[in-house]
């Protein structure tokens, strides 16, 4: 009696399900001890990736954050340089040598020591495999030589004091593994050896995967965390879902309505820091179509802004509307008062409009802005479809500039189909992130340096606006050669001024650096009052200096 | 073993059809897809380093019959190529990750649906008029026109989130160790049945109607009338003469709305947070990660070929009618 | 075509698919000028129903009320626009395949059978990812991914429709391929149309929705399924904003409802067999003093005063009105009567074997001393088969294609009570060997035998519990005369040996009157005349016996004349009201 | 002499079976000639599968045949007409087909089925179109005209739609009509007016009909000439009355002697053997199933032989006047 064959799954899924409900797994089992849940990386699975070098590349949150270090480490909130694998750097008198003393006693996690020679030897691997060398290391290095053990010189082939930076965060990958790999491109290195406090892979599997401490490990009693273990989320909702039930110890999630939903849920343990170290995000206005060529016109279009509703709705007002520096908070040391206080970033709809008067884009009897030649002012803002916070930005701003009679549409393209439009000029208007480095010198450099600026249909990494200024760019050569703090602040003084004076970009908000911790189980995470890093794991390779803190509290 | 020789040779075609049309679609779009490939490094790279790049990822310009079959060279091999977004891990390892979990969900899911589905509309078509066919074959009509992943929603919203009574993601507990354990399958079919059972929920009233109709189709036959004549009990009419005859059809539509099914459940896939292929199909299509999305496209309808056959080797068994053409 | 409208408006799934239906698209029609802007932020986000927002707020603080009513509008723009443009592709290239045949049918029926396969939201994904954004590539992306079906309905369509002989027909009046296609073809499938639409129409909304909920719509839209995208991104479950996605969700379920209804009530309409039966009041059978009269020794069968009732739309009809006959054992009575006078309901009557829509409002049925009309259904299983048996019409598809023989005849021998699967085969052998036929294809399925074969199959099959009558119910009729005279001289000589009476049912009067000892005519339900063969052969009294006697033309009379007069009337009668038994013709 | 009105000569047709890589055929017409004649009613007679339906598309160039040829008026149209019947044609051949319920489209009216042929071989203007619409629908007895002119196929019985059918036919005034059974889908009582009605029509108007029937009783009532066909063979072809009164051919006789007459129908055996094996390829295809064939009939296709002025039989124990006359034909 073949139909029934249909009983057959019928039954099996009763038996099933009776056993699976029976069964003692329903019960929550008790967490390991010391066992930090942190929320980074949202992967449906995990693949198994800890190749450092390759910055394109899906490696695993941990493997710049724990197995592999770099010689010093920038915070932000102080604007210092935190000493790590390196113990000090000096640069010779003509700026064209740069020599860090490395830390003695550091080995690798196989138990092998920690030498000048890894150093020299990552560094070469960066310009044999040009692929690797995302920060561009080999277009001002001329020679990376070791100088003793725990000494190495790097040579410049020009003065490039920017280059510091580059330099120094570039994880340390060991001579003597490396050295037997065939490609370091293409290599998925599941076996970390590195310095890094957490180095064993304990577990790996597609939904969970734990680091265990490195046997060897240089500072000594520490990192005081045992393990951290990684739980697959595919979705924000889903990290979120963890965070709020208290699975989750740490996060870097975006987390809409967090005090609410997150911290009012145990406030006592929850807690979330969102400084405003992001990159700041900009509308770009194609400075070489009309009428973007002007500068009033620019202002206008910003003054047009209501930035705080703007924050508010797309950012769910975890950050503030930008200033004329449009820096961001990590330059609070840099920052220009006078620059800063331009009032082309102030919501002012009233001088927005006088501006586009005098800029000669007069209202017409329907209330729309024309063109010098009588033809009416429509422009498209083009955005990623599948980024909702900039969609949400986008139709504010398209809003906001209707009413200054601007035909203004938001257009939606994937993600590549953007990026190829912004990066070959073809765009009027885009919504898009800023370039960031140690010193607001990248930031300026890609906003204003004509240097960066390539014609048209061709791909430009960033200044996608194509604006260039031989004052602003001067000062900005003369910053790569300079040295002293005081001076440095002065060049980048007159570079922010200039940009407020020009407008090439607009402004929008600073991108918060989204970082969650729970303190139940345990303590010594990075808060405003005491901010030692960044909250934020996302913030390579500061959360070094988190995970080395932490503690497990006592039970 | 003439008609299974045929079958085989259609899914062959179809097999290489949708190798082709993967080999295609990409390079009848506009735009190059080597700048996509980049454009997910965000600026990360300097522009120095994307020629050095570009021959990492193997971007040609040879002549396209050349790539095409160097494509199916690569194929055959089982060299799906390199994830863009899991650079540089092989696409065939990253889909391994998740397809086991996608085929035994989707599988199980579907299994359980057409087999509950198609003894509800037995009974249904049975007792026509009966509760069953007024008022649950509505109500699962109904409940059917519920996009998959929106049910999925709400059972997580309700049973997960809400009342606590089963997890809201993965397919088992992250503390297990996978294995042939009790425990462990237990905990398996614990997280299975929030997922399964939207889907279960979503298609059943499908089969459920589907069955129904033929099975009504086939009461007024001569066949199912010889039957009563005969004095044969009504079980073994219901069973072994109607349903049995009714279910043919049903079993051929089955192997159809395979490929349906298992889209459908990716989507629900993406909500529980299950590590199936679903979600993996969505991060491709995210990063513009074309040969993990093409992989993915590829192993997915292989696997629904490789189900059809299935499908076609039980009609091969369950109507000595195919076995004559053989 | 209006009638069918008609026809589908009266109908109840449809009334209320069709209303649901009707009330979204106003709403997705006039609704955007009812509702505030839905992108508009008018409160504070993840606000619960109140009175000011009446569905919440989302979690941007729109008013989901708004969202979801100017959602409506592009959600069924699209899913209409790709409901068509799939009909119409598949349709195309379905009947383009399925009229021309040959190579063009081969490439393209391979080509569809390919796609078909290919599961459709991956490749809706592949494709959506490398076009650009926007409803006009959903709408590309669907047709796409989903015209296969399609094409495979309507070439099947075309193909049984190409074949039927009102094409050859035309194609003889001298009409032109195109026409026959835009004219002949074309209308017939109109009702097919409509489903396909309707059905493509359910599955672009369900796509649609599900590609948008992923984000591979245009986001900045306002659709039912990037509402449900934003509830997700706002974090409604988070937040147990449970009023974002709900309304949305069941918006789109009834709209998918109400076109399930929809084409579940054309499958109704165009499939009678779907629709449920009318209901038949329960008629408590009257005993006449005629029908209380026990029955009379040595008759087997008495029939007394029978009626049937069909019930139909207009109340119910009698087919069988008042019949009395009795068969003595082992006499051969023959029931003839054109299409629509119920002898094949009276052959189903005796073994109470009426279709549900059918019942026996009057008289009994006396079988060697029971009343079949009487038995409850345990008695009446057991009574059918053992006692009075059937030979069907179409031993075809009477017999279950799917069972060989001799389970089949083991099937029947176990229901009556004899058991062992070795002695069924056994007694089966022996009957396949008494018709004439090898015991061997005892281990054959039903569609490995020739239609005469299996004919025989049916009387051995009706002969395995040695009942006392066997009905035949024009057993001979789909065979060609060599057969059916094969057939016929076979069952005669198993009937002299085994004794049994036979009841035997045809059009084919001339044939009942060499076969049996009696012969019932029946016209419109009722028996006109009984009488043996020889008294009819001699000269028939009822005038209907005479005008079908002289119907069929004789081999050796001199006939080759002019129709009598009363037949020149005929062709003038109103077409004759055929009951829901026959449901025409085949 | 004028040549006959239609003329066909070793006519074939086979088609491919099995899949579309087998080159295995089956004929299902295998060389038949025959003549037919202004106002002369022609049976067509056989079982199932003979090849009479093939037969009936062939001529109603609805199918292409193989071989052969057929002469209309003495034109050889398959010659003449490679890429298919011309409009000529069809103005001159017409059919009538089995099952009325499936030749009428039931989309269009009764009305718009009659002003089709009429417009298109330009019988009719269209002034005077519906004036000659209802002419034919009198010419079939369906009057009121008006009123059958505007029903739909649904509305009419099985009797009527098959005269609508006829009236279809007549309405290009053809030469020849080709009638493929078309009463055995009728009732009983409706049978013999339709048979009447094309005899009366047809007779009148000097048209020549091929009447396909597997019922000799029709055949004897209605036709002038008949003809046997066996497994896509003219086996026995001649006067009506001749050829069943005193048939032949032994199938003629098997035919003749299953037609139920007569209450000794049953215990007249019939003059058959069970099959004894497959059809030999070369020799006559009714072997098999003989009661007198011998090694002649398995090796050779016997030839056509004519016994008397028309009658031809295809039999090599006629040919050789060795036929056992002990077959009982029974009448």
């Amino acid at each position: 009696m073949k139909p029934a064959l249909l009983l057959v799954p019928v039954l099996v899924l009763v038996v099933v399900l009776l056993v699976a409900c029976t069964s003692s797994s329903s019960e929550p089992r008790p967490r390991q001890p010391g066992t930090l849940f942190v929320s980074v990386e949202q992967q449906s699975a995990w693949v198994r990736n800890f190749n450092p070098l390759f910055t394109g590349a899906g490696a695993r949150w941990p493997t710049r954050a724990g197995v592999y270090e770099c010689m010093e480490v920038f915070l932000p909130s102080s604007g210092e340089w935190t000493p790590w694998l390196a113990t000090a750097h000096t640069w010779s008198e003509d700026h064209r040598t740069l020599r860090f003393t490395l830390r003695e006693g550091v080995r690798w996690s196989d138990g092998r020591p920690f030498t000048a020679e890894d150093v020299a030897y990552t560094f070469e691997l960066l310009e044999k495999h040009p692929a690797l060398d995302s920060g561009g290391a080999w277009r001002f290095l001329e020679e990376v030589r070791a100088e003793g053990t725990h000494a190495v010189a790097f040579r410049f082939s020009r003065v490039y004091i920017p280059g510091f930076s580059e330099l120094a965060h570039q994880p340390i990958v060991p001579r003597h593994v490396w050295e037997k790999v065939a490609d370091p491109v293409t290599f998925t290195n599941p076996e970390p050896v590195g310095t890094g406090p957490f180095t064993q892979v304990n577990v790996f599997r597609n939904q969970v995967y734990e680091m265990g401490r490195n046997p060897h490990y240089w500072q000594p009693g520490k990192p005081a965390v045992s393990a951290l273990r990684f739980l697959a989320f595919p979705t924000n909702d889903q990290a979120n879902l963890a965070l709020v039930e208290g699975e989750v110890d740490w996060a870097g999630n975006f987390v809409p309505a967090v005090d609410r939903t997150f911290v009012s849920k145990d406030p006592e343990h929850h807690s979330r820091w969102f400084p405003l170290y992001g990159s700041t995000v900009f509308l770009y206005p194609n400075t070489t179509r009309p009428p973007f060529n002007d500068v009033r016109v620019r202002k206008a279009l910003s003054m047009a802004l209501d930035r705080e509703r703007l924050v508010d709705i797309a950012m769910y007002g975890y950050t503030r509307p930008a200033d004329a520096t449009a820096l961001n908070d990590s330059y609070t040391g840099w920052r220009d008062a006078e620059a800063a206080n331009g009032a082309w970033v102030r919501h002012d709809e009233e001088a927005a409009n006088r501006l586009m008067d005098e800029a000669g884009l007069a209202r017409g009897p329907d209330g729309l802005r024309r063109m010098p030649d009588g033809q009416p002012l429509e422009l498209e803002l083009e955005v990623v479809g599948g980024w909702s916070d900039w969609v949400r930005a986008g139709q504010v701003l398209v809003r906001d500039l209707r009413k200054l009679g601007i035909q203004a549409h938001l257009k939606t393209y994937e993600f590549s189909a953007w990026y190829a439009r912004l990066q070959k000029g073809e765009f009027q208007l885009a919504i898009a992130w800023s370039l960031d480095g140690p010193t607001p010198y990248t930031f300026y450099k890609w906003l204003l340096s004509p240097r960066t600026v390539r014609p048209v249909g061709e791909v430009a990494a960033a200044n996608w606006h194509r604006f260039g200024d031989v004052e602003a760019d001067a000062l900005l050569t003369r910053f790569e050669t300079e040295s002293s703090p005081e001076k440095q602040k002065e060049l980048m003084a007159g570079v922010q001024r200039r940009f407020s004076e020009l407008a090439p970009a607009i402004p929008l908000f600073p991108n918060p650096s989204w970082g969650e911790a729970s303190t139940r189980r345990f303590t010594g995470f990075p808060d405003a009052r005491n901010p030692y890093a960044r909250l934020s794991p996302h913030a390579e390779p500061d959360s070094l200096l988190v995970l080395t803190r932490l503690a497990p509290r006592e039970p | 073993m003439h008609y299974l020789l045929r079958r085989l040779g259609f899914y062959l075609i179809a097999a290489w059809a949708s190798l082709t049309l993967n080999f295609v679609i990409p390079r009848l779009a506009p735009g190059d897809p080597a700048s996509a490939m980049f454009a997910r490094f965000e600026g990360r790279v300097q522009p120095e380093a994307m020629e050095a790049l570009r021959a990492a990822f193997g971007f040609t310009d040879a002549p396209l019959h050349q790539q095409y079959f160097t494509y199916l060279k690569h194929l055959l091999t089982g060299d799906l190529g390199l994830s863009y977004a899991y650079y540089p891990s092989r696409v065939s390892e990253v889909i391994g990750t998740g397809l086991v979990w996608t085929l035994g969900l989707a599988g199980c899911a579907v299994i359980i649906s057409f087999a509950v589905g198609c003894l509800l509309g037995v009974f249904a078509a049975w007792n026509r008029g009966g509760w069953l066919d007024s008022v649950a074959a509505p109500a699962f009509a109904f409940l059917g026109a519920f996009p998959y992943f929106w049910l999925a929603m709400l059972a997580l919203y309700l049973f997960g989130f809400g009342l606590g009574w089963f997890p809201l993601r993965h397919a088992y507990s992250h503390d297990l160790e996978p294995g042939l354990s009790f425990t462990f399958a237990a905990d398996v079919v614990r997280h299975a049945v929030l997922p399964a059972a939207s889907i279960v929920v979503a298609t059943l009233g499908g089969w459920m109607l589907g069955m129904r109709n033929t099975m009504v189709a086939t009461l007024g036959t001569d066949t199912l009338r010889l039957a009563h004549a005969k004095g044969l009990p009504p079980r073994q009419v219901m069973f072994r003469y109607a349903a049995r005859n009714a279910l043919l059809p049903n079993v051929t539509s089955f192997g159809m709305a395979l490929g349906f099914v298992l889209s459908g459940s990716l989507l629900t896939e993406i909500v529980f947070s299950y590590p199936g292929t679903g979600y993996l199909l969505i991060l491709a299509v995210r990063n513009q990660d074309y040969p993990l999305m093409q992989g993915l496209f590829l192993v997915i309808t292989l696997a629904v070929l490789a189900a059809n056959f299935a499908v076609d080797m039980l009609c091969l068994w369950l109507d000595p009618r195919t076995r004559a053409h053989a | 075509m209006l009638d069918s409208i008609r026809r589908l408006l009266r109908h109840r799934k449809a009334a209320v698919g069709g209303s649901i239906l009707l009330f979204f698209l106003v709403l997705a029609l006039v609704g955007p000028w009812l509702v505030m802007d839905p992108s508009d932020l008018v409160g504070r986000p993840h606000q619960p129903p109140s009175s000011a927002h009446l569905f919440g707020t989302t979690g941007q603080g729109q008013d989901v009320l708004a969202q979801t009513v100017v959602g409506a509008r592009e959600t069924l723009a699209v899913g209409f626009a790709v409901g068509l443009l799939v009909t119409l592709v598949g349709a195309l290239i379905g009947v383009t395949a399925g009229y021309l045949g040959r190579r063009v049918d081969d490439a393209l029926s391979l080509t569809t059978n390919v796609f078909l396969v290919i599961p459709g939201l991956p490749l809706a994904i592949v494709l959506g990812a490398y076009l650009p954004s926007g409803p006009l590539r959903m709408v590309a992306v669907l047709t796409v991914a989903g015209w296969a079906w399609n094409a495979r309905v309507f070439r099947a369509e075309a193909l049984s429709l190409r074949n039927r002989d009102f094409v050859a027909a035309a194609l003889v009046t001298g009409e032109s391929r195109a026409r026959i296609i835009a004219r002949e073809l074309l209308p017939n499938m109109a009702s097919l149309l409509g489903s396909s639409f309707i059905g493509n129409t359910l599955y672009a909304v369900g796509a649609q929705v599900g590609l948008e909920f992923l984000g591979l719509g245009d986001v900045g839209s306002v659709t039912w399924g990037t509402n449900l995208y934003w509830a997700s991104n706002d974090a409604a479950l988070l937040t147990r904003s449970w009023w974002i996605f709900v309304p949305t969700g069941v918006c789109i379920a009834l709209v998918g409802f109400s076109l399930t209804l929809l084409s579940s009530a054309i499958d109704e309409l165009t499939n009678p067999a779907l629709k449920a039966p009318p209901a038949v009041a329960p008629i408590t059978p009257v005993v006449t003093a005629a029908q209380a009269e026990p029955q009379a020794p040595g008759v087997l069968l008495s029939v007394r005063e029978l009626c049937i009732d069909y019930a139909t739309e207009r109340g119910p009809s009698r087919v069988v009105d008042n019949v009395s006959f009795d068969i003595a054992p082992g006499e051969v009575f023959g029931l003839a009567g054109e299409s629509g006078s119920g002898k094949s309901t009276i052959g189903f009557g005796l073994l109470r074997l009426l279709p549900p829509a059918a019942r026996i409002s009057q008289g009994r049925i006396l079988f060697n001393g029971t009343d079949v009309t009487a038995l409850d259904a345990n008695a009446l299983r057991a009574f059918r088969w053992s006692q009075v048996s059937m030979v069907f019409q179409s031993a075809m598809s009477a017999l279950n294609p799917v069972l060989t023989l001799g389970e089949q005849f083991h099937d029947t021998l176990a229901a009556h009570g004899r058991a062992s699967r070795t002695a069924s085969y056994a007694r089966a052998r022996e009957l396949l060997a008494m018709v004439g036929l090898s015991p061997e294809l005892v281990n054959a399925w039903p569609h490995q035998l020739s239609g005469g074969m299996r004919q025989r199959v049916g009387i051995a099959l009706a002969l395995a519990l040695e009942p006392k009558l066997v009905v035949m119910d024009e057993p001979t009729t789909a065979l060609d005369v060599v057969v059916q005279k094969e057939l016929l001289q076979r069952m005669l000589e198993l009937k002299e040996r085994l004794g049994f009476a036979v009841l035997f049912i045809t059009h084919d009067l001339p044939l009942l009157l060499a076969i049996s000892h009696r012969v019932g005519v029946l016209q419109g339900g009722k028996l006109v005349e009984v009488d043996t063969s020889e008294r009819l052969r001699a000269g028939a009294r009822h005038p209907y016996t005479r005008l079908l006697l002289s119907s069929f033309p004789h081999l050796s009379a001199d006939d080759a004349a002019e129709p009598p007069p009363e037949l020149a009337l005929a062709a003038n009668a109103p077409a004759p009201v055929r009951t829901a038994l026959r449901g025409g013709h085949q | 002499m004028s040549p006959p009105l239609l003329e066909v000569t070793g006519l074939s047709r086979s088609v491919q079976v099995g899949g579309f890589l087998s080159r295995s055929r089956r004929t299902l017409l295998n060389g038949v000639s025959f003549t037919l004649e202004r106002g002369e009613i022609l049976a067509l007679v056989g079982e199932s599968g003979s090849g009479k339906s093939t037969l009936a598309r062939v001529l109603a160039r609805l199918d292409a045949p193989d071989g052969g040829s057929l002469r209309l008026g003495g034109e050889d149209m398959l010659a003449a007409e490679k890429q298919g019947a011309s409009l000529g044609y069809r103005g001159r051949v017409q059919m009538v087909f089995q099952d009325p319920f499936a030749s009428l489209n039931p989309v269009h009216t009764v009305g718009y089925h009659l002003e089709r042929p009429l417009l298109r071989h330009g019988r009719a203007t269209r002034a005077d179109l519906q004036a000659r619409v209802h002419a034919l629908l009198e010419s079939v007895g369906l009057t009121p005209a008006e009123s059958f002119a505007r029903r739909f196929p649904h509305e009419l019985s099985g009797g009527q739609r098959q005269r609508v059918a006829v009236a279809r036919a007549l309405a290009v005034e053809p030469d020849v009509i080709i009638a493929d059974e078309p009463t055995s889908m009728l009732d009983v009582s409706t049978r013999r007016e339709v048979l009447q009605l094309l005899r009366g029509l047809t007779k009148a108007r000097g048209i020549g009909i091929l009447f396909i029937t597997h019922d000799l009783a029709s055949a004897r009532h209605l036709a002038d000439r008949v003809m046997v066909l066996y497994a896509g063979s003219v086996v026995e072809s001649g006067r009506t009355a001749e050829v069943l009164s005193a048939p032949r051919h032994p199938y003629t006789r098997l035919l003749r002697s299953a037609v139920p007459e007569g209450a000794d129908f049953l215990r007249a055996p019939l003059p058959v053997k069970a099959s004894t094996g497959p059809v030999p390829p070369n020799g006559c295809a009714f072997a098999p199933r003989c009661p007198h064939a011998d090694a002649r009939c398995h090796a050779t296709r016997p030839p056509e032989h004519v016994s008397a002025a028309d009658h031809l039989v295809r039999c090599h124990l006629e040919a050789s006047k060795g036929v056992v006359d002990d077959a009982a034909v029974s009448s």
